[in-house]
C-alpha cells in the first residue's frame, strides 16, 4: 500500500484518531497534571505529523492539470450512490495546506493558556483538523455535507466551553446561523442527487439543471456559502463568535472556518450552477462591495479588537467572493482568471493574516485578560517584539505590498476594473479603510505612554509566541513577495473552472 | 314492517334519550341507569335486525357485568356527586357548535350523498335456516381464531393491570401468610422457658 | 321501511352524543368513561348494520371482540380512576391539570 | 550590470535586516557601522552607474529579476529599469541617505531606538530604491508603499509621543487616499494593456488614448486622461500636493534626519519621479497634464504662503517642501519633466541640507525647535549657520546657487509652456503662483533665518550656556550637502536640461517640449546668471529677502501689528485653510459617524435585532404562545382532536 | 390459505408461552430478588428474537385466515420493538429499584405491550390490528399508572386512557365504515376491493378513512392528536416514558403502513393531504413548543412530535423510497431517544428524578463519556452528521423531494433549525455550565454498557447507514 494513494485519508482521520485517543484517554480536567502534559505532547505530535504529510500533497501534486489527484474512491452507501470519494485540484490542496499548517499553530498557542480540560481543547481542534481537511477533499456532495455540518460540533464546543463571558449567545448563534445555512444546501444537494442519481460532486457539475430550478439552488448555496464567508448582511454572527471564542477558536475560524464559504462557491456554485451564478453575479458583487465598504466603516469604531480584527475578516472575505463573481461583467478576454485567482489568494493570505491576528490579541488577553482597545495603550513600551509583530500583521491586514495580505486584493481590483470602474473604485476603498481600522488600533493599543498597570506590567513574548508568531510573519512575508508557487498551483484549476463556467447548462 | 318501523322509532327515540340522560344527568347513579337503559334499547334494536346473539351478550355482559362494576365504583369512591355543580358551561356553545358541524357532516354523508349515489339500503334478506349464533360460532373459532386467542391475551392482560393497579398491600397489615401457617414447626409454636422454681422462704 | 341509513343515522347521532358528552362533561371521569361506552355502542351499531346490509358475519364477529375488549378496558379505566381517587381524593376533570404547557 | 543592480537593492536591505533583528545583540555601533556600510556600498555603485551613462555612454537596462506571479497573462514580476532618469534618482537618494546615516549618529546619540532608526532608514533606502528601479507598476507601488511604511514607522518613531503617533496614523491614511488612486490608475493600465511593464505599457500608449471610457453615465473620458489623473492622485499623496498635503507638516513630529531623508529630499518626490516616469503615458492627455498643473501651482504658492506664520523650525522647511514640491509639479504640468528632475534634485541636496541645519540647531538648543525662543545663534555654531545661509539662498534661488538654476529654468519653462496658446487660465495661474511664489519663499526663509541666526538671543539662559558648534558628524554631512547645494547647478544644469542627459528615458511630445524651446536660447550656465538680474524672478526674491530683514530684524514689532491687522489672513494660514479640519473633522469623523451608525444601527439594531435575534425572540415567543394550548385538561385535548377530526371531515364532504 | 401453518407466528406464540412462565415465576420471586424477574424477561425476548431470527419467511406468509401476515416488514419492525423493549428493561431496572417500583408488573406488562406491538405489526386485517393496538395501549395505560402513589403518575394515565379511548373509538368508527364500504377488513382484501371497483372510492370510504387517520396519528401523537404526549412521557415514570416512547412508535409506524400502504394505498390522494397536514403541524408545533420546555421529559415529548413530522411525510409520499425513510427513520429516531431517555435514567437518584434540564448541568464533569453520549443522541435529533438522525432526515427528505415537494422539504430543515436550539441547550447545559451536583454517576454495569452501546451505535449507524437503508429499501419494496 503506498502512502501518497491513501494520503487524503491519512490527513483526515489521523487527526480524528489522534483527537478521539485524546478524549479516550483525558486528563480529569486538570491542566496542570501531567497527563494533561502528555496529552499536549501527544496533540502536538499528532499535528505535525499531519502537516508533515500534507507536504507530501504539495510535493506530489501536479500543478499542470486541473485533474483531481490524490483519487480514492470507494462505495459508501450504495444504495443512495454515496461514496467516500476523496480527492484535490489546485484550488484544495492550498486551502488543505493551509488547514494543516494553522492546526499545529493554534496548539501550540493554546499550550499553557488552556486551564481547564486541555485534553478536550486539544482534542477537539484535532478532530476539527480532520473535518476541515475532509470539506475540502470531499468530491462526494454526502461526504461533504457530512464533514461540512459536523465542524461545527468541535467549534460549537470550544467557543462555549472555553469562551469568554457570552460565549452561550455567541455559540448558539454561531451553530443555529450556519446550520440554518446550510440545511438549504443539503435540500439542493438532493434535489441534484435525484436529478443524477448519484451524490457524485464532478457528475453534478456536467449535469443539466434548468434555469429555475438552478436558481432556487443558487440561492440554497448561497445561504450556506454566504453565511460561511461571512457577506453582508448574514454575518453578525462571526463578530459575536470571534469576540467570545479563545484565541484558537478565532484562529481556526478566520483562518480556515471561513474559507470553507469561499470554497463552496468555488466547487459547488459556480460550476454546478453557472447560468444561475452569473443571473445573480451583479448581486453578489453589490453585496461583496457592501461588505468591503459598509464593514470597512463598521470595522472603524469597534472597541473590542477581536470583533474589529472580525469585522476585518468580512470585509476581506468580500474581496473572495467579489473576485470569484466578477466573471460575468468582464468582456475582455482576460481578466476573468485574474478575480478568480485573487480571491483564492486572498483566501489563503487572510487565513494566515487573521489567524496571526487573532493571535496577537491572545497574547495580549493571556496577560491584561481584556480584549478592550480602552484597555491597552503603549504595549510598545514594555513589549517590543511584540509590537513588531502586531504592527507587521497590522500592515498586512491593510494590504501592504510585500505581504500576502497585497497580492489577492491587488488581482481582485485589477480584475474589478476590467468589469467596471465603479467596483473597482469601491473595492479599492479598503486600501484606505483597511489601514484606517488596523492603523488606529494599532495607534490605539501600541503606541503612545504606558497607559496603565496592567500594561506596564507587561512581560514580552515567550519562546512559545515567539515560534508562532514568527513562522506566520515569516508566510505572511513569503506569500507576499513571491506568490507565483501558490498562483501556478491554481492556475490550471482556475482555468478550467472558468471554461467549465462559460459553457451554459440548459442547453 | 311498519311495526318493525314503528319500534325502531321507538327504541331509538327512547335510546337517544336515555343517552342525552348519561350525558346530563346530575346524579351518577342517575348517569349509570340511563346507561343501562341505553344498552337494553340497543339490545333491543339489534334484534330488530337478527343479531340476536350479540344482542344477548350486550346485555349479558354490560348490563350484567360492566354497568356492575361502574356501579361499585361510584359506590366505593362515595363520589360527592352534588359538590360540583354548574361547573361550567364557558365551552358548551363551541363543543355544540362543533357537535352540531360533526352531526351535518355524518349525517349529509349517510342521507344527502349516499340518495345521489342511489344505492339501495335495503338490508339483505336474510337466508331460510339463517341462525345468528350459529353462523357466528362457526366463523369464530376457526377463522377468527387468531383474534380469539388475542382477546384472551387481553383479558388476563386486564386482569394482571387491573391487580397491578389497585391490589394494595399496606405495610403492617395483619393478614395470614398460608405458607407460614403449614410450614410451622412444634419447636417454633412452642418455647419452653425453664425457670428455676421459687424458693419457699 | 327501516334501512341501514337509519341506523347509520341513529350510531351517528349516539357518536355524536358521547363526543360531545367528553366535550362538555368537566365535572367528573366516570361519565367520561360512560361516554366511552356510548361511543363503542354507536361503532357496534355501524358494524352491525353494516353486518346486516352486507349479508355478512364479519362485522358481527367484531362487534364481539369490541365488547370483549371494551369491558377489559373498562376495567382498567376503572382501576386508574381509582388509583388516581386514592392519591387526590377526587376525580373531578377541572382538577386534573398538574401537568400543562 | 545585474549584480550591481542587486548589490545597490539589497545591501541596504540587508543591513536593515540585520540592525533591525539583532540591534540588540550587535549594539549601537555595529548596527550604524552595519547600516552606513550597506548604504555607502549602494551610494559608490550608484554612483558608478550615473558614470557609466553619463560618461561611459551605457545603454538603459531593462531587467527581469523574478517572476511574482502570472496568471491570466499577467505577468507580474520584479526587476529593474536603470537608465538615465534611474541613474540620477538612485544616485542623489543613496547620497542624501548616506549623508542623513552619518548625521544621525549624532543626532541620535542619546535615543534608546537607535539601532531601529538606522534599521529603518536602510531599510527605507531600500525601499526607495525599488521604488525608482522598478521596471514595472507592481514593483512601482510596491515601492511606493514600502517607502509610506517606512515612513510611518518614522514618524512615530517617538511612538510615546500623541502627536507622534498622531502624525504618523495621518501620513498613512492620507497616502492611502493616493494609493487608492494610483492602485486603480494601475488598474486602468492593466485593463487596456494586461501588462504592468513599463516597455509594454509604453508602447501600447497610443492605444489607451484612443479609448475612451464612460465613467459617469453618458460622459465620455478619454481613457489616458482618466488614468493619468489616477496615478496622478497617487503623486498627490506621496508628493503631498493639495489637497492631499495635510500629512506633510505633521510628519515633522519624527526624528529631523528623516525629515531630511524622506520628507525632504527623497520620498516625497517620489510623486514627481513616478509622473516623469510615465512622461509618454501624460503626454498623451492634455487634461492630465493641465490638472498636474493647476494642483502643483496652488500647491506651490498657497502653501509658501503658510511658512510665513509658522514658529517651528522644521514647519517652516516643511512648508518651503511642500511648496518646492508644487514648483516641480507644475513643472510636470508643462512637459518640462527634465525641470522638474532637475529642481528635485538640487532640491534633494539644498532641502536636506536646511533639515540637517535646522536639526542641528535642534541640537544645540536641547530639542527646542520654536524659533521664536531662538536668535542669534550664529556666533555660536558657525558651521551650521554659514551651511544654513547656503543653503537658504538655494532655496531662494540666488544667482550661481543650485537652486537657481532649477528653479530659474523651471519658471521660464513654465513661463514658456504650451499652456499660453492653449488653455490660459490654466497658463496664468501656474505662471503668477510660481512667480510670486518665489517671493514668498524668500520672505519665509530669511524669516527663519534671521530669527534664528541674527538678533536677539531670546532663549533662556541655561540654554545659552550650553550652546555650541555640533560635533563632526553632524556638521561633515552638513559640509558635504553645501557643496552640491552651491555649485552642483553650474556643472549639471546645461547636460541635465539642455544636452539631452535623459535621453529615452524622458518622452516629450515635441509641440509641449519647452526644454528644447529653451534650449534654443541657451548659452550656458554663465550667461543664465549674469543675465539673472534681468529677470522678475530675481527681484522678487530679493524683496522678500529684504522684507524678512525689515519686519524681523529691522522692525521685530511690525509683524505682531500687521497680524492684528489683518486677523482673518492670519487666521485663515494659521489654521492652514483649513484642510486639517475638513480632513480630521471631515472626512475622519463622518467616516466615524458613518461607521458608528452603521454599526449601531445597521448591524445592531436592523440585522442583529429585527433579523437575527427577532427572528428568534418571535421564535420564542410563538413557542410561549403555542404552549398555551397545552392547557393541562383533558376536555381541551379532546377538544383538539375533535376539531381534528372535524376539520377533515368538512374538508372531505365539502371542499373535496 | 394453510390454516394450521402456525409456524409464521411462532415468536408471538413463543412470547404469549413465556409471558405466562414470567408472570407465574414472579409470584414466587421474593421482591429483593426482583432481578431474577428482570433476567427472565430478558431471556424470553431473547428467545422470541431467537424464534423471529429462525422463522425468516420466504417473502410473504399469510396464515390464520389472512389475520396474520409475516413478510420482510413484520421480522424487521418486530426484531426492533423487541430490542427496544428489552433496553427499556435494561435501562428502567435501576431507576425502579431506586424508588420502590421494582415490581415483576412492570416486565409483565411490558412483555404484554411487546406482544401486542408484535400483533400489530402482523397484523394483516383491522380486526387483529384493533386487538393488538388495545393489548398494546392496555398495557401501556397500566404501565404509566405504575406509580400507585404519584399524582401524576395517575393523571396522566388518566388521560392516556381517555384520550386513547376517544381514538380506538374513533378508530373502530374507521373501521366500520371501510368495512361498510369494502365488505372486508382485511387489507389484501380491501385493497383489491378498492381496485376492482373504482366506485367504492368515495365518500363513505374517505370517512371512514378520516376516523383511521386520528386513529393513527393519536398512536403516533401527530398534531392535533398529540396532546397526551407531553403530559403522559412527563407523568410517567421514566423507564415507562422511555418504554412508551420508544417500542410503540415503531408499532405506530406499522399501524400506519399496514392501513395505509397495505389496505389503503388506492386512496393515496386523499390520505396524502391528510397526513401532510398533521405532518407539517407536528413540525412546527413540536419544534416550536419543545424550545419553551424546562423539563426535559416534557421536551423530548414534544420533540418526538416532530419527529413524527418527519416520519408521516415520509409516508405522504407513498413511494418505496418514502416507505423505507419512514422505516429508517423510525428505527433510527427510536434509538437516539432510547439513549436520551436512559440519560434521564442515568442522572436521577433515589427520591430524585432528574426530570429538569438543568440536571443536566456540568454533566461533563461528571462524567464525560455520559456527556458524550448524550451528545450524541442531542446531535443525531438534531439532524446534525454524521449521526445516524441525519441519514433518517436525508432519506425523508429525498422522499420528499422525489415527489417534487420542495416546499415541505424547506419546512422539514426549516424545522429542523428550530429544533436545533433546544437539542443544543441540552449539550450547552451539559459542557458549558457549572453543575449544580457534583455527584458522580450512579448506574450498574449493565447500564453504562448499554448506553455506550446505545451512544456508539448512533455514531457507528450514521458513519455507515448503508446496510439498514438498504435493508429498509428492501422491506419496503416487498410492501
Amino acid at each position: 500500500m503506498e502512502l501518497t494513494s491513501h494520503l487524503l485519508s491519512i490527513l483526515i482521520w489521523l487527526p480524528v484518531a489522534g483527537g478521539c485517543a485524546l478524549l479516550a484517554i483525558g486528563d480529569a480536567g486538570d491542566a496542570g497534571s501531567s497527563r494533561a502534559g502528555a496529552m499536549r505532547v501527544t496533540a502536538l505530535a499528532v499535528s505535525l505529523l499531519t502537516l508533515l504529510l500534507s507536504l507530501g500533497l504539495y510535493t506530489g501534486f501536479d500543478g499542470t492539470t486541473a485533474a483531481m489527484q490524490f483519487v480514492e474512491r470507494v462505495p459508501w452507501i450504495e444504495a443512495i450512490g454515496a461514496s467516500y470519494y476523496l480527492g484535490v485540484d489546485g484550488i484544495s490542496v492550498p486551502l488543505i495546506l493551509l488547514t494543516t499548517f494553522i492546526t499545529p499553530l493554534v496548539v501550540i498557542a493554546g499550550w499553557d493558556t488552556i486551564k481547564s480540560r486541555p485534553a478536550q481543547y486539544f482534542a477537539a481542534f484535532l478532530i476539527l483538523e480532520g473535518l476541515m481537511v475532509g470539506v475540502f477533499a470531499a468530491l462526494d456532495g454526502l461526504l461533504f455535507y457530512v464533514f461540512w455540518e459536523f465542524m461545527l460540533v468541535p467549534m460549537f464546543l470550544i467557543i462555549g466551553v472555553w469562551g469568554g463571558q457570552r460565549r452561550i449567545y455567541a455559540t448558539l448563534k454561531f451553530f443555529l446561523y450556519t446550520f440554518l445555512g446550510s440545511v438549504l444546501m443539503l435540500v439542493s444537494f438532493v434535489y441534484l442527487y435525484l436529478q443524477t442519481g448519484s451524490f457524485d460532486l464532478l457528475g453534478w457539475m456536467d449535469a443539466p439543471v434548468a434555469m429555475q430550478a438552478q436558481k432556487f439552488i443558487f440561492i440554497a448555496f448561497l445561504l450556506a456559502f454566504a453565511v460561511k464567508v461571512p457577506m453582508w448582511p448574514v454575518h453578525t454572527w462571526l463578530p459575536d463568535a470571534h469576540v467570545e471564542a479563545p484565541t484558537g477558536g478565532s484562529v481556526i475560524l478566520a483562518a480556515i472556518m471561513l474559507k470553507m464559504g469561499g470554497y463552496g462557491f468555488v466547487r459547488l456554485s459556480l460550476p454546478i450552477v453557472p447560468d444561475a451564478s452569473g443571473y445573480f453575479s451583479a448581486l453578489m458583487i453589490g453585496l461583496s462591495l457592501v461588505a468591503v465598504v459598509y464593514i470597512g466603516f463598521v470595522a472603524l469604531m469597534q472597541k473590542d479588537m477581536k470583533k474589529l480584527i472580525a469585522y476585518s475578516s468580512i470585509a476581506h472575505m468580500g474581496f473572495v467572493t467579489l473576485g470569484f463573481f466578477l466573471l460575468w461583467h468582464i468582456s475582455g478576454a482576460t481578466g476573468a482568471v485574474l478575480g478568480m485567482q485573487g480571491g483564492m489568494v486572498q483566501m489563503i493570505s487572510h487565513g494566515l493574516i487573521s489567524g496571526a491576528m487573532f493571535l496577537c490579541v491572545g497574547v495580549l488577553y493571556d496577560r491584561v485578560h481584556s480584549r478592550k482597545i480602552a484597555d491597552y495603550g503603549g504595549v510598545a513600551n514594555t513589549m517590543p517584539a511584540f509590537a513588531a509583530f502586531f504592527v507587521l500583521f497590522a500592515m498586512a491586514n491593510a494590504g501592504l505590498p510585500g505581504t500576502s495580505g497585497f497580492v489577492g486584493e491587488f488581482m481582485v481590483i485589477m480584475a474589478s476594473f476590467k468589469a467596471n470602474f465603479w467596483i473597482a473604485f469601491f473595492a479599492a476603498t479598503t486600501l484606505v479603510l483597511g489601514a484606517a481600522y488596523t492603523l488606529w488600533m494599532i495607534k490605539r493599543v501600541v503606541y503612545g505612554e504606558v497607559a496603565n498597570e496592567n500594561v506596564a506590567e507587561l512581560k514580552d513574548m515567550n519562546r512559545r509566541e515567539w515560534l508562532v508568531l514568527g513562522i506566520l510573519a515569516v508566510s505572511v512575508l513569503v506569500v507576499g513577495l513571491w506568490p507565483a508557487p501558490l498562483v501556478e498551483m491554481m492556475d490550471p484549476t482556475i482555468q478550467n473552472l472558468i471554461e467549465r463556467i462559460a459553457l451554459s447548462k440548459l442547453g | 314492517m311498519l311495526f318493525q318501523s314503528i319500534l325502531f322509532y321507538v327504541f331509538s327515540a327512547v335510546l337517544l334519550g336515555a343517552a342525552l340522560g348519561v350525558v346530563f344527568a346530575r346524579n351518577m347513579v342517575h348517569s349509570v341507569m340511563f346507561l343501562v337503559l341505553t344498552f337494553f334499547q340497543s339490545a333491543m334494536l339489534w334484534l330488530l335486525i337478527e343479531a340476536e346473539f350479540l344482542a344477548i351478550v350486550l346485555v349479558l355482559v354490560y348490563v350484567g357485568a360492566v354497568m356492575v362494576l361502574f356501579l361499585f365504583v361510584i359506590m366505593m369512591l362515595e363520589v360527592n356527586v352534588e359538590a360540583v355543580k354548574r361547573s361550567l358551561v364557558r365551552y358548551a356553545p363551541l363543543a355544540a357548535v362543533i357537535s352540531i358541524i360533526m352531526a351535518v357532516q355524518l349525517v349529509q354523508l349517510i342521507w344527502v350523498r349516499g340518495a345521489e349515489a342511489g344505492a339501495s339500503f335495503a338490508f339483505a334478506p336474510t337466508p331460510e335456516g339463517y341462525d345468528n349464533t350459529k353462523a357466528l360460532g362457526a366463523v369464530l373459532y376457526k377463522e377468527h381464531v387468531y383474534a380469539f386467542e388475542i382477546a384472551a391475551v387481553i383479558l388476563l392482560l386486564a386482569i394482571v393491570a387491573a391487580i397491578t393497579l389497585t391490589m394494595r398491600r399496606r405495610p403492617g397489615l395483619k393478614v395470614q401468610d398460608i405458607s407460614k401457617q403449614v410450614s410451622v414447626r412444634a419447636k417454633d409454636r412452642i418455647r419452653v422457658v425453664k425457670m428455676d422454681s421459687e424458693k419457699r422462704s | 321501511m327501516i334501512g341501514l341509513q337509519h341506523y347509520l343515522t341513529l350510531s351517528a347521532m349516539l357518536f355524536v352524543l358521547s363526543i360531545a358528552g367528553i366535550i362538555i362533561n368537566r365535572r367528573n371521569l366516570i361519565l367520561l368513561l360512560m361516554c366511552i361506552e356510548l361511543m363503542l355502542l354507536a361503532v357496534n351499531f355501524n358494524f352491525i348494520a353494516f353486518s346486516r346490509y352486507l349479508g355478512d358475519t364479519l362485522g358481527q364477529v367484531f362487534v364481539f371482540f369490541i365488547l370483549t375488549v371494551a369491558a377489559a378496558e373498562a376495567a382498567i379505566g376503572l382501576a386508574i380512576l381509582v388509583v388516581l381517587f386514592r392519591n387526590r381524593r377526587s376525580i373531578n376533570v377541572q382538577e386534573l391539570n398538574t401537568m400543562k404547557g | 550590470m545585474y549584480s550591481y543592480y542587486l548589490a545597490i537593492v539589497l545591501a541596504p536591505l540587508a543591513a536593515a535586516i540585520v540592525a533591525g533583528l539583532f540591534g540588540k545583540q550587535i549594539g549601537r555601533t555595529a548596527a550604524h557601522s552595519v547600516t552606513i556600510l550597506g548604504v555607502g556600498i549602494a551610494t559608490a555603485l550608484s554612483a558608478l552607474v550615473l558614470y557609466r551613462f553619463v560618461w561611459g555612454g551605457a545603454e538603459s537596462e531593462n531587467i527581469s529579476v523574478y517572476t511574482w506571479a502570472v496568471t491570466d497573462g499577467l505577468r507580474m514580476e520584479v526587476g529593474f529599469l536603470v537608465d538615465r532618469l534611474t541613474a540620477l534618482m538612485m544616485t542623489v537618494v543613496t547620497f542624501v541617505s548616506l549623508m542623513v546615516h552619518v548625521y544621525t549618529i549624532g543626532y541620535m546619540h542619546d535615543d534608546p531606538g537607535y539601532q531601529r532608526f538606522f534599521s529603518y532608514i536602510s531599510l527605507f533606502t531600500f525601499a526607495m530604491l525599488m521604488l525608482v528601479m522598478s521596471n514595472n507598476f507592481l514593483q512601482l507601488f510596491f515601492g511606493w508603499e514600502a517607502v509610506g511604511l517606512v515612513s510611518y514607522l518614522l514618524i512615530g518613531f517617538w511612538f510615546k509621543r500623541e502627536t507622534a503617533i498622531f502624525a504618523n496614523l495621518k501620513a498613512f491614511l492620507v497616502n492611502r487616499v493616493g494609493d487608492f488612486g494610483f492602485i486603480l490608475g494601475i488598474a486602468g493600465i492593466v485593463l487596456y494593456t494586461n501588462s504592468l511593464d513599463y516597455a509594454e505599457v509604453f508602447s501600447q500608449a497610443d492605444a489607451i488614448a484612443a479609448q475612451s471610457v464612460s465613467v459617469l453615465p453618458g460622459t465620455a473620458w478619454n481613457a489616458m486622461t482618466l488614468i493619468c489623473i489616477l496615478l496622478f492622485i497617487g503623486a498627490m499623496g506621496k508628493s503631498a500636493q493639495a489637497p492631499l498635503h495635510v500629512w506633510l507638516p505633521d510628519s515633522m513630529e519624527g526624528p529631523t534626519p528623516i525629515s531630511a531623508l524622506i520628507h525632504a529630499a527623497t520620498m516625497v518626490t517620489a510623486g514627481i519621479f513616478m509622473v516623469a516616469r510615465m512622461s509618454p503615458l501624460y503626454e498623451l492627455s492634455v487634461h492630465a497634464l493641465g490638472t498636474v498643473m493647476i494642483i502643483g501651482a496652488i500647491t506651490a504658492f498657497f502653501m509658501g504662503l503658510l511658512g510665513i506664520v509658522q514658529n517651528d523650525i522644521k514647519r517652516v522647511v516643511a512648508y518651503s517642501t511642500l511648496s518646492q514640491l508644487g514648483y516641480m509639479t507644475v513643472a510636470l504640468g508643462a512637459s518640462a519633466y527634465g525641470a522638474a528632475i532637475f529642481h528635485l534634485m538640487t532640491h534633494a541636496f539644498f532641502k536636506a541640507l536646511l533639515f540637517l541645519a535646522a536639526g542641528s540647531v535642534i541640537i544645540a538648543m536641547h530639542h527646542e525647535q520654536d524659533i521664536r525662543k531662538m536668535g542669534g545663534i550664529r556666533k555660536y555654531m558657525p558651521i551650521t549657520y554659514w551651511t544654513s545661509l547656503i543653503g537658504s539662498l538655494a532655496l531662494i534661488g540666488f544667482p550661481g546657487t543650485a537652486g537657481f538654476f532649477s528653479k530659474d529654468l523651471l519658471i521660464e519653462a513654465v513661463a514658456d509652456s504650451h499652456w499660453a496658446e492653449t488653455d490660459a487660465l490654466v497658463y496664468w495661474i501656474a505662471y503668477l503662483s510660481v512667480l510670486l511664489g518665489v517671493f514668498v519663499t524668500a520672505l519665509y526663509s530669511f524669516r527663519m533665518f534671521f530669527l534664528v541666526f541674527h538678533g536677539e538671543e531670546r532663549m533662556d539662559a541655561e540654554t545659552k550656556s550650553h550652546l555650541h558648534e555640533t560635533p563632526w558628524v553632524v556638521t561633515v554631512p552638513l559640509i558635504l550637502l553645501a557643496i552640491p547645494s552651491a555649485v552642483i547647478g553650474w556643472v549639471t544644469v546645461g547636460p541635465v536640461l539642455f544636452d539631452g542627459y535623459f535621453g529615452e528615458a524622458i518622452v516629450v511630445d515635441h509641440a509641449h517640449d519647452v526644454l528644447a524651446h529653451l534650449g534654443e536660447h541657451w548659452h550656458g550656465a554663465l550667461s543664465l546668471v549674469t543675465h539673472a538680474p534681468m529677470t522678475p524672478v530675481f527681484w522678487l526674491a530679493a524683496a522678500g529677502v529684504l522684507v524678512a530683514w525689515f519686519l524681523y530684524l529691522k522692525r521685530p514689532e511690525l509683524p505682531g501689528k500687521i497680524r492684528e491687522r489683518f486677523q482673518w489672513a492670519y487666521n485663515l494660514l494659521d489654521r492652514k485653510y483649513y484642510f486639517d479640519d475638513l480632513w480630521i473633522r471631515g472626512f475622519a469623523g463622518g467616516g466615524r459617524k458613518l461607521g458608528a451608525f452603521l454599526w449601531k444601527k445597521g448591524d445592531e439594531v436592523v440585522i442583529d435585532g429585527v433579523l437575527v435575534n427577532g427572528t428568534a425572540n418571535t421564535v420564542g415567543r410563538l413557542a410561549g404562545v403555542m404552549r398555551q394550548i397545552q392547557t393541562g385538561y383533558l376536555y381541551t385535548y379532546a377538544f383538539a382532536m375533535i376539531i381534528g377530526l372535524t376539520a377533515f371531515l368538512g374538508w372531505l364532504i365539502w371542499l373535496k | 390459505m394453510d390454516l394450521m401453518n402456525f409456524a409464521a407466528a411462532a415468536p408471538e406464540m413463543t412470547l404469549l408461552g413465556l409471558i405466562c412462565v414470567v408472570l407465574v415465576a414472579d409470584l414466587f420471586v421474593a421482591p429483593e430478588r426482583r432481578i431474577v424477574t428482570f433476567w427472565l424477561s430478558l431471556v424470553s425476548i431473547g428467545i422470541t428474537l431467537w424464534a423471529l431470527v429462525s422463522t425468516v419467511p420466504v417473502g410473504r406468509v399469510e396464515i390464520f385466515s389472512g389475520s396474520y401476515v409475516s413478510d420482510g416488514l413484520s421480522q424487521l419492525l418486530k426484531s426492533g420493538v423487541a430490542l427496544f423493549v428489552a433496553a427499556a428493561f435494561v435501562y428502567g431496572r435501576g431507576n425502579l429499584a431506586a424508588n420502590d417500583l421494582h415490581k415483576g408488573e412492570f416486565y409483565v406488562l411490558g412483555l404484554f405491550g411487546l406482544l401486542g406491538m408484535m400483533i400489530m405489526i402482523s397484523a394483516n386485517s383491522l380486526l387483529t390490528m384493533y386487538l393488538g393496538l388495545e393489548t398494546l395501549a392496555l398495557a401501556q395505560y397500566a404501565l404509566v399508572a405504575l406509580d400507585r402513589t404519584d399524582v401524576k403518575s395517575a393523571e396522566s394515565a388518566m388521560k392516556y386512557f381517555v384520550l386513547g379511548a376517544i381514538a380506538s373509538g374513533c378508530l373502530l368508527y374507521g373501521i366500520s365504515w371501510v368495512y361498510g364500504a369494502t365488505g372486508s377488513v382485511e387489507f389484501p382484501a380491501i385493497a383489491n376491493a378498492i381496485l376492482d371497483n373504482p366506485d367504492i372510492n368515495g365518500l363513505p370510504l374517505w370517512f371512514g378513512l378520516a376516523f383511521l387517520i386520528v386513529g393513527i396519528s393519536f398512536k403516533f401523537g401527530g398534531v392535533p392528536f398529540h396532546m397526551w404526549v407531553p403530559d403522559v412521557y412527563q407523568g410517567a415514570r421514566t423507564p415507562v416514558t422511555l418504554y412508551i416512547g420508544t417500542a410503540p412508535k415503531i408499532a405506530a409506524l406499522a399501524l400506519t403502513l399496514r392501513i395505509l400502504i397495505d389496505g389503503l394505498a388506492g386512496l393515496q390522494e386523499v390520505w396524502a393531504d391528510m397526513l401532510m397536514i398533521i405532518a407539517v403541524l407536528s413540525l412546527l408545533l413540536g419544534n416550536f413548543v419543545a424550545i419553551a420546555q424546562t423539563n426535559i421529559k416534557r421536551m423530548l415529548a414534544y420533540s418526538t412530535i416532530a419527529h413524527v413530522g418527519f416520519i408521516l411525510l415520509a409516508v405522504f409520499t407513498g413511494t418505496p423510497a418514502g416507505i423505507a425513510a419512514a422505516v429508517f427513520y423510525t428505527l433510527t429516531y427510536v434509538i437516539s431517544a432510547a439513549g436520551a431517555f436512559g440519560m434521564v435514567i442515568l442522572l436521577s437518584r433515589r427520591g430524585h428524578d432528574a426530570e429538569s434540564l438543568s440536571d443536566f448541568k456540568g454533566l461533563n464533569a461528571r462524567s464525560p463519556w455520559m456527556a458524550l453520549m448524550m451528545m450524541f443522541f442531542m446531535f443525531s435529533m438534531a439532524g446534525v452528521p454524521p449521526f445516524v438522525g441525519f441519514f433518517g432526515k436525508l432519506n425523508a427528505i429525498n422522499a420528499v423531494l422525489g415527489v417534487g415537494e420542495v416546499g415541505l422539504a424547506v419546512i422539514m430543515v426549516l424545522t429542523s433549525v428550530v429544533g436545533a436550539y433546544y437539542y443544543l441547550r441540552v449539550v450547552w447545559y451539559m459542557y458549558f455550565e457549572e453543575a449544580q451536583d457534583q455527584a458522580l454517576l450512579q448506574a450498574d454495569v449493565d447500564t453504562r454498557v448499554l448506553m455506550s452501546v446505545n451512544g456508539l451505535a448512533v455514531l457507528a449507524l450514521g458513519i455507515l447507514p448503508g446496510w439498514l437503508w438498504t435493508l429498509c429499501l428492501q422491506v419496503a419494496q416487498g410492501q
